[in-house]
């Protein structure tokens, strides 16, 4: 059992360990689970530090690598005869990944101090997704990536149609299944590359090295940019966010656009793109038109909601283009912003569904109209919610900037296959959406928080609880550290970047 | 740089600049703000003063004692600068200090006005509960403004342009359960955005360029540079470079489309008509914070940004021409306005507004062949800031002791406000540029400037400006401290704590003898070619005397209006009818916007958008689920019961894979 | 060759008769009669046995199929229908469907039956050929052989299926009261 | 006239013509099984279909493959087997009709959809 | 040589020792005879294990023994075992509520006895190397199963056991007739020598689509599956059970048996067609499946859903199909009968059989409704159950044969499984229980039984031992047929 085997095996015992708590006593299992997660958060900080000891010294060569050179690595064999391998190992991007995951859980966590019913299976399933998140981000197997990946996914059904709220049902099953379909593409994918690859492997490597003709990477690169797409609320996929988010509990919002989500892009980058550059090159444009609309049509979806939940899941969407948008951009900037991207916007909407949560559990209302001048009584929460929503707008000082600005200049300056003037007014369009975020987050805002107290029951809501203050006050603190220290995860990232464009370069071909 | 060159204290530990504010925002925000609001303040002034001590020190450093510096030659150099954010190789954005005249004068500048303005708050907002949050808010926008001060590279400057702009939301909407106030914020917000949003796409273009031109061009050049600098991008042969390369889109060179997009984010900072709009609501803010961010260093930043750009937005001469005329236009088109509102406050915003409009015209006047303008501008920058900041503390001082916004509220106060009244009829003369005080000096600078520049139109409409400046300026005066007091507030009106006329007294004294710096050894025009452009100083009689006569007009027809009784005016009022009313409504631009976002972004992009999301995209995922139920209970149709129509379907299946495998068998064989 | 003239004009008068046997007993609209029907292709098929030179199984016909299933089809009519022998129309669509259905069937495999060329064995000249001749006692030899062209296993299985379908019957069909029901 | 006839019956049928014969009926076979509503007589139907498929295993083994009995075997068995199903099936139509009172398999349709 | 055959004669031997047991014991002591069948069941696996290494003919060839048929006659035991395992409470009775609706099953002895010859029917008929024993060993795993379809003597199993029988002796006659065409194209019984003899012609491809109705009846393949709803519904439970385990599991047997060994040199001439009627059984299914509101007749779609993915492996020549098919199938039946466990459990305990009954199932009966789900989530294929691994295998041969769209609306299709298997999930975990509903009484048969299916079932989905082993035994077996 190497390290990062206990990245994904520690919730896994946490998972156990609830389960085994006796369901009479939900502090308990709260504890355990905090105990978990917080032990998880240190494991994930060792890690980081031994990822770094190993990987530092390659920084120099990656520049010029053609395959991903994966760090603390274990491999054990499986499914023998199919090439299937337990192969699990970190690189730069699974690395900054397993952070977020880390945090986020930890203060879903504490987010969800207040869920006395059914306690035990929460945290049991909680905990359970999560350990599929884990499991995706470092597994380097494709068979192994899929097992994590519908792991992380169908969780959510229950935690959803359990302690959701509104029509759970409904949302629960909707995204599920809409999930799954996109799942099912890309297992489609998958197998046709694990066979037309002809290396009887399901080991990233290895099937980076096969060679694919551009017809076959052409059909399969949008099965598998699609197949992430509908989890990276690929527009037109994207109707499960809404309802999906909108129906959840706050911890389960919190990891499912925080971190779940993050597993559609993460997957575009690192499976489509790594492994059919030239499919890559085919769609691109495609991809970053459909991208483009993903933004602005969030963005100005999330204008007239009413529901701060809804609102949070159209700005989800427009963010999320962000992450799409400069994976089909294709070069070194793009892919570093859009990783960013997904490092920023899992802590930003975490804090923000961390925080509707903790203002739901107060007002019992999500309605915004109905709310109003709460900064008087929540200045915490207040502030909190003012610092994501100016993190959302791409404030620089917050990680959204590095973020969006990475991605704008990626797409900006273009790649050697596409009509540099089409990605230009794509990317000009996109940034349009910097003054329509703005727009509609200080709407919201300045409707639930300022202004003066609408209705007098307000008047003697409390502030943050200590749990609470942990949560958010960690994820303000990420948002912070990153967006004026970028450096730290740029670092991180940077060497695991270079090998993915490095092979755009290399396999490369116009058509 | 030369690095052997010995540097001072301040110069080679120029990072304290930003770190004091910054770390002093950190430390009273998260741990002293809890604990005690008063300390909170202490502290936080206390910070600024050490910054602008240590800004001092700093000028004095690089204008004395650099070599060169006694002859007149101020070489722009980084004494400090940090990787900040790497792009990708040869894109990096160092976090740093540039020190060139403009950006040390701007130092002084905001250093000094924000420290006053510390002090005043601290008298001002006394006792009032988001004390503490004040001050955080008040350090966090004095180290943004700082920052994009010194900022050696766009994305520096468009960094701390946001953070300034984020500050500015913030403190605008201090009173935030105050609607107007939480309106007036974000607008504020959302207008600049929506300016930075040309900024942005600017940059990109510039960066993009900047880019490619970065691995061509030889290393004397990009020695220790990134594309992103701005000693990079003002660099001559890159100008040269984008003229040659860089083409077109629409007609328009890019670099003209660039340059035209940054400036559309300075004219949001700076108010520029069309965008002015959010600058009066802004005065919803605490006085100081109007003082500090609105009048005296925030606005300026447009004209700022357009001075540092000025080598390349003098390569596309259109641009130029752009600024001239937009700021030109504002100057009358605020000056206008000002003339006609009763808000105290509003009326300074106008009158900011008019004057930015003078800086960015100087801007636009100049070239390298007329490079007073730039000198002038900066000039103009440089006194407006303590004489605009004069006036709103002044004016806060008033409403403090009043209450009450409204001109017509005051009345009398010269008597019961001493040091305020005195303090006032200082700044308002420098305003009007009355010799000897500050205004006058830079003023006629700017109009020399537009005259030498052969712009005559742009020269005629600073005249007159000039006049009406003096008239709303007077008018202001005239209401508020002569006359009778109009309401019981006036009637009760004191003068204002210590704490909070020290801060006057010094404005007032920078107001006055600002103006004989000699400017122009200091701050001009960096040629082209090396060294300085030749920039004079001095008074040009043949402006001097129009815009002095001017002057006294306006000062004159506001004496005769509005010392006294009002019925003259009230009766020239409405002899104007709709005219008066369309500009005491600001030319209804707001009921303009108000209907371009409301009515037609709202109504008819966003929540069609909503709407069809709602009911197309996911009516198609609903549809497909409907389909697949319908699909099934369809099938269950057909499971009839009846044994022999499953006979029949068992016997057809036979039938069909026959013929399947037949028809396939064909076409192999 | 007169035996070849009988022998066919026996396949088509026993043919005819078959087919109209089958062909009443599917249209008829008493069970009891269509029984009886059923008893007259079986026979008609025995006797395309012994056409065929399986005397044997033509035995056998008669005694299992005709002297058995069919009485024990006739119990099944007696136990099952005691009140109404005749049996009601089926509808006129499910008529046509059925018509369509097996006349398709039958017009594709005889299509295929007249179209393909079997491997006929060259010794098979005429009725006489040579082959083997008794087969009663190849058959019941067989049946009982172990070896490479033995039916023991299958004689077994059969037995087997046999008892079971007895049992089977017996537990299904014993008069008695099901609990628990209405 | 009657030399075509005997020039048509000095052939004997072929194996062509006794396919076609039990293909015709079997396909009675099929059409009895689809129509009849009497589940006895479908029985019976299913009788004419095993038979015809006995049919077949016999004169395969006559046209065919002579030297063995293979064919012979299977219709032996066949015939069992169809005793086997009657046996089952009479005895579920018996059981059923205690409890419908009727074996009319239009009728059975109370689990359906 | 005898020990090729052990098996099976230890399998017959115990349903004699039943039959004569059960003559001779009074009811109450006719509880001796359940245990008496498994270690009669026990001891044939034990055969089995001990032939194992051991493959060679029997009978002149009529009987064979190779690596296939360990592993089918293997689960053929096993799925008896556990359905006789899930029918204990109904047949001695001891568990079941005493208002409650099912009635009890009688004649325990008869029961037993013909589930064992059943049984040996299957075991022959993936021996059988012949037509002539393949299909008499057919009838023997079919015929009393329509017996035992009706063994409730109601009305629905009347109706269940008329459909049975009349669509069974369809299918058969069909299958006989296909049977009797290769018999004509080649003169031979043995399967061997057949598929020698065989060439393309429109006589094969007659035989060869009767030959399929009577396996898609047994297999429950679109448009052959009709019978299967009523016949699920109206049996009872724990034959429901069997029936889509056993039963299905013969007809990949046979299929195995005929398509492998008899058709195996022209594979390419109904590759597409056995394509098309996968696709055409998985949507079918699963679109019957979700408007179902029985929760057994939910379960015959669900089955016949999964009958598509089963014949996937039929698509082409793969090293990995055979394995891929068995292991498939066991995952199949150790995973369905977690769910029948549950099934009978449930409607032992309430006698009821709709959906909505399992509302708050979670919430009185957690590790009852635990299994349910998992072995529900098994089936729609989830990871990291074994359900997952072993579409991913089937999966992966479609794919490895170029019907990639096949894989496309294989994964749809099992994404419009999840959505009814989560029907009742949701009534379980979702929906609180109905007013003063207690927790349901387990009994300890039950209760192991579903707790060992379900964690064989997440088992084989996390160690690959099984599968190394069978595909080991099994990836040169093929390539003795299909070129």
């Amino acid at each position: 059992m190497g390290l990062v085997s206990w990245l994904v095996l520690l919730p896994f015992l946490t998972t156990v360990a609830v389960v085994l708590t006796p369901a009479s006593k939900s502090r308990n299992i709260r504890w355990v689970a905090a105990l978990g997660t917080g032990a998880h958060l240190l494991l994930t900080a060792f890690v980081t530090w031994k990822y770094w000891q190993a990987a530092s010294p390659d920084f120099p060569s990656m520049k010029t690598a053609l395959a991903t050179k994966l760090y603390l690595v274990e491999r054990m064999p499986w499914f023998e005869s199919m090439g299937i391998q337990y192969f699990v190992g970190l690189d730069g991007i699974s690395m900054a990944m397993i952070i977020l995951t880390s945090i986020i859980i930890f203060t879903g966590v504490m987010a969800s101090w207040n869920v006395e019913v059914r306690t035990k299976e929460f945290f049991a399933l909680l905990l359970t997704l999560v350990t599929g998140v884990f499991g995706v981000f470092v597994s380097f197997d494709l068979f192994l990536f899929f097992v994590f990946y519908e792991l992380a996914v169908l969780p959510m059904y229950l935690l959803i149609g359990v302690w959701g709220t509104g029509p759970k049902e409904y949302s629960a099953m909707k995204l599920t299944l809409m999930l799954m379909v996109g799942s099912a593409f890309i297992l489609v994918g998958i197998l046709a590359l694990y066979h037309v690859s002809g290396t009887h492997s399901f080991d990233l490597i290895t099937l980076g090295q096969a060679t694919y003709d551009s017809d076959f990477q052409r059909w399969v690169f949008p099965m598998l940019f699609v197949g992430f797409g509908v989890l990276g609320a690929l527009y037109p996929f994207h109707t499960w966010s809404p309802d999906g988010h909108a129906s959840a509990p706050t911890a389960v919002s919190m990891l499912h656009a925080g971190v779940l989500m993050k597993l559609g892009g993460y997957g575009a980058l690192r499976i489509a793109v790594y492994l059919l550059p030239q499919g890559a090159q085919y769609w691109g444009l495609f991809f970053m038109a459909v991208t483009t609309i993903n933004i602005l049509y969030g963005s100005f979806g999330a204008i007239t909601q009413k529901d701060l939940k809804y609102f949070t899941a159209y700005s989800s969407v427009s963010h999320c283009g962000f992450v799409l948008f400069g994976v089909a951009a294709l070069n070194m900037m793009s892919f570093k912003g859009a990783i960013i991207q997904m490092f920023s916007h899992g802590i930003m909407t975490g804090l923000f569904f961390g925080l509707i949560g903790m203002v739901y559990g107060r007002t019992h209302t999500r309605i915004i109209p109905e709310m109003g001048g709460l900064a008087k009584v929540m200045p915490w929460l207040a502030t909190c919610f003012y610092i994501a929503g100016l993190a959302s707008l791409g404030l620089p000082g917050f990680s959204g900037f590095v973020a969006e600005s990475s991605v704008f200049l990626g797409g900006f300056f273009g790649n050697p296959w596409h009509d540099i003037t089409a990605m230009r007014i794509l990317t000009l369009l996109a940034t349009c959406s910097v003054v329509v975020t703005a727009v509609y987050v200080l709407r919201g805002l300045a409707k639930v928080f300022a202004g003066p107290i609408t209705d007098a029951h307000f008047e003697h809501l409390t502030d943050a609880t200590l749990t609470e203050r942990i949560s958010t006050g960690m994820l303000v603190a990420t948002l912070a550290v990153v967006g004026l220290m970028p450096g730290t995860l740029i670092n991180l990232i940077e060497s695991s970047v270079y090998p993915l464009v490095n092979r755009l370069h290399a396999i490369g071909g116009k058509f | 740089m030369d690095q052997t060159m010995e540097l001072g204290f301040a110069l080679k530990n120029a990072w304290l600049i930003l770190a004091l504010p910054f770390f002093s925002f950190l430390i009273v925000g998260l741990f002293i703000r809890p604990l005690s609001k008063r300390a909170a303040g202490i502290v936080a002034t206390l910070a600024i003063f050490l910054t602008a001590c240590f800004a001092y020190r700093l000028a004095y450093e690089y204008f004395f004692t650099l070599p060169g510096a006694l002859e007149g030659i101020h070489k722009a150099f980084v004494p400090w600068s940090v990787e900040w954010l790497r792009y990708q190789e040869n894109m990096v954005v160092s976090l740093g200090i540039l020190t060139d005249p403009i950006s040390v004068m701007l130092m002084v500048v905001v250093t000094t006005v924000s420290s006053l303005v510390h002090l005043y708050s601290t008298g001002y907002l006394h006792g009032e509960d988001g004390y503490g949050r004040y001050f955080t808010y008040l350090n966090l926008f004095t180290f943004s403004m700082l920052g994009l001060v010194t900022a050696p590279n766009i994305v520096q400057m468009f960094v701390c342009w946001e953070l300034v702009g984020a500050s500015s939301f913030l403190l605008i909407g201090y009173y935030y359960d105050r609607p107007s106030a939480v309106a007036a914020a974000k607008k504020a917000f959302i207008v600049t955005r929506f300016a930075d949003l040309g900024f942005l796409i600017g940059m990109l273009i510039l960066g993009f360029f900047g880019f490619q031109f970065f691995g061509e061009l030889p290393a004397s050049v990009t020695q220790g540079l990134q594309p992103f600098d701005f000693m990079f991008l003002t660099h001559p042969e890159v100008g040269a470079k984008f003229l040659a390369q860089g083409g077109s889109f629409l007609g328009i060179s890019l670099v003209t489309l660039s340059m035209i997009l940054i400036y559309m984010g300075a004219a949001g900072k700076s108010a520029m008509f069309p965008l002015h709009i959010w600058l009066p609501d802004a005065m919803e803010g605490p006085t100081p914070v109007s003082a500090l961010i609105h009048a005296a260093t925030m606005v300026v930043a447009g004209v700022y940004l357009v001075a540092r750009m000025f080598p390349v937005f003098a390569v596309s001469g259109d641009a130029l021409l752009v600024v001239a005329y937009v700021g030109a236009f504002t100057c009358l088109f605020a000056a206008l306005i000002g003339c006609t509102q009763d808000d105290i406050k509003r009326v300074l915003a106008f009158s900011t507004l008019s004057q930015l409009g003078y800086m960015m015209f100087a801007l636009g006047v100049s070239s390298f062949e007329n490079p007073l303008g730039y000198t002038a501008s900066m000039f103009h920058l440089f006194t407006h800031a303590f004489f605009k900041a004069l006036l709103f503390l002044g004016a806060g001082s008033v409403i403090h002791a009043v209450h009450s916004n409204s001109i017509w509220d005051m009345g009398g106060l010269r008597k019961k406000m001493p040091v305020t009244h005195v303090t006032f009829l200082i700044a308002t003369l420098a305003i009007s540029g009355i010799f000897p005080l500050s205004g006058f000096f830079s003023k006629d600078e700017i109009l020399s400037a537009a005259l030498e520049s052969g712009h005559t139109n742009i020269f005629v409409v600073g005249l007159v400006v000039a006049g009406m400046t003096a008239f709303y300026m007077s008018r202001v005066y005239f209401v508020t401290f002569w006359g009778k007091h109009r309401t019981e507030g006036a009637h009760h009106a004191h003068e204002s704590p210590p704490v909070m006329l020290i801060p006057l007294i010094i404005l007032a004294v920078f107001s006055i003898f600002s103006g004989f710096i000699p400017f122009a050894h200091f701050v001009s025009l960096p040629s082209p070619h090396g060294g300085e452009g030749a920039a004079h100083g001095g008074i040009d009689l043949a402006v001097a005397l129009p815009s002095t006569a001017v002057a006294l007009l306006g000062i004159g027809l506001a004496a005769f209006f509005y010392s006294g009784d009002t019925s003259r005016i009230e009766a020239l009022s409405k002899s104007l009818g709709v005219i008066y009313t369309t500009i005491k409504n600001k030319f209804y631009i707001d009921e303009v916007y108000l209907f371009v976002t409301h009515k037609i972004i709202f109504r008819f992009i966003a929540a069609p958008i909503a709407w069809f999301d709602r009911n197309v995209v996911d009516g198609g995922v609903n549809l497909s689920a409907w389909g697949t139920r319908k699909a099934g209970s369809g099938l269950s149709r057909t499971q009839t019961g009846q044994v022999q129509t499953y006979g029949s379907w068992f016997v057809s299946g036979v039938l069909g894979i026959l013929l399947v495998l037949w028809i396939l068998s064909f076409e192999r064989h | 060759m007169i035996e070849n003239i009988v022998h066919t004009t026996l396949f088509y008068l026993f043919a005819a008769f078959a087919v109209l046997c089958a062909l009443a007993m599917v249209s008829t609209h008493r069970i009891l009669r269509a029984a009886l029907y059923l008893m007259g292709v079986l026979g008609a098929s025995a006797a395309f046995y012994v056409l065929l030179g399986a005397e044997f199984l033509a035995g056998v016909q008669i005694l299992v199929y005709v002297g058995g299933i069919v009485i024990l089809l006739v119990f099944a009519v007696m136990l099952t229908s005691s009140n109404n022998l005749i049996e009601e129309k089926p509808s006129l669509l499910r008529k046509l469907v059925a018509l369509i259905l097996s006349a398709s069937f039958f017009g594709i495999s005889s299509g295929i039956f007249l179209g393909a060329t079997f491997n006929v064995s060259s010794r098979l000249s005429g009725a006489s050929s040579e082959k083997i001749q008794d087969t009663t006692a190849a058959i019941g030899r067989a049946l009982l052989d172990q070896g490479e062209k033995g039916y023991v296993l299958p004689f077994e299985i059969i037995s087997l299926l046999l008892l079971s379908a007895l049992i089977g019957g017996i537990v299904i069909a014993r008069k008695t009261q099901p609990e628990g029901g209405k | 006239m009657g030399e075509n006839l005997v020039s048509f019956l000095e052939k004997t049928p072929d194996v062509s013509h006794w396919l076609v014969l039990s293909s015709l009926l079997f396909s009675i076979g099929l059409y009895g099984l689809l129509t009849r509503r009497n589940a006895v007589g479908i029985l019976m139907s299913v009788e004419l279909l095993l038979n015809s498929g006995a049919l077949n295993f016999i004169l395969f083994n006559r046209f065919i493959s002579p030297g063995n009995i293979d064919g012979q075997v299977m219709s032996i068995f066949v015939i069992a087997i169809a005793a086997a199903e009657v046996v089952v099936g009479m005895a579920i139509f018996v059981a059923l009709f205690q409890q419908r009172k009727t074996v009319d398999v239009t009728q059975m349709n109370m689990m359906k959809g | 040589m005898f020990t090729l055959i052990l098996p099976e004669l230890i399998v017959i031997l115990t349903a004699f020792l039943i039959l004569g047991v059960d003559l001779f014991v009074s009811e109450k002591n006719r509880v001796v005879l359940a245990p008496l069948t498994l270690v009669g069941l026990g001891a044939a696996t034990a055969a089995i294990f001990f032939q194992m290494p051991e493959a060679g003919a029997l009978f002149g060839g009529r009987f064979a023994v190779d690596s296939v048929t360990w592993w089918f006659k293997f689960l053929f035991i096993l799925s008896t075992g556990i359905t006789i395992a899930l029918s204990l409470d109904m047949l001695d009775g001891r568990k079941v509520l005493e208002n409650a609706q099912t009635p009890r099953l009688r004649f325990r002895g008869e029961y037993y006895t013909i589930l064992l010859f059943t049984l040996s029917g299957m075991m022959f008929l993936v021996s059988a190397r012949d037509l002539i024993t393949l299909y008499v060993s057919l009838e023997l795993a079919t015929i009393p199963l329509f017996v035992l379809a009706s063994w409730k003597r109601d009305g629905n199993a009347g109706e269940a056991g008329l459909k049975y029988v009349i669509m069974g002796a369809l299918a058969s006659a069909l299958l006989l007739y296909g049977f009797s065409l290769l018999y004509g194209l080649t003169g031979q019984t043995d399967l061997h020598a057949i598929s020698q003899g065989l060439t393309p012609s429109p006589l094969l491809w007659l035989a060869v689509a009767l030959i399929v109705s009577g396996i898609g009846f047994k297999m429950t393949i679109v448009p052959f599956h009709f019978w299967a709803a009523e016949v699920y519904q109206g049996a009872p439970t724990p034959i429901t059970a069997y029936l889509s385990v056993a039963s299905k599991g013969a007809g990949l047997a046979l299929m195995f048996q005929l398509f492998f060994r008899v058709f195996g040199g022209f594979f390419k001439d109904w590759q597409i067609a056995i394509a098309v009627f996968a696709a055409l059984t998985m949507t079918l299914g699963n679109l019957g499946a979700i408007v179902q509101n029985n929760i057994k007749r939910f379960m015959a779609f669900s089955a016949i859903s999964q009958a598509g993915y089963m014949i996937m492996g039929f698509l082409g020549p793969q090293k990995e199909s055979i394995a891929s098919m068995i292991f498939y199938m066991w995952v199949y039946v150790i995973t369905n009968l977690a769910v029948f466990g549950v099934i009978i459990f449930h409607s032992n305990q309430t006698g009821k059989e709709e959906i909505t009954d399992y509302r708050g199932l979670a919430q009185t009966n957690p590790l009852m409704a635990l299994g349910m789900m998992l072995g529900l989530f098994g089936l729609a294929g989830i990871p990291p159950l074994s359900g997952f691994v072993g579409k991913f295998f089937l999966f992966s041969i479609a794919s490895a044969t170029g019907f990639h769209w096949l894989v496309a609306v294989a994964a749809v299709n099992s994404t419009i499984s999840l959505y009814y298997y989560l029907r009742i999930v949701r009534q379980m975990y979702i929906e609180p229980p109905a007013a003063g509903a207690k927790a349901l009484e387990v009994s300890p048969v039950l209760g192991f039984t579903v707790t060992t299916t379900v964690l064989a079932s997440v088992a084989l989905g996390v160690f690959p031992f099984f599968y190394n082993i069978v595909n080991a035994q099994t990836s040169g077996w093929m390539s003795l047929f299909v070129k």
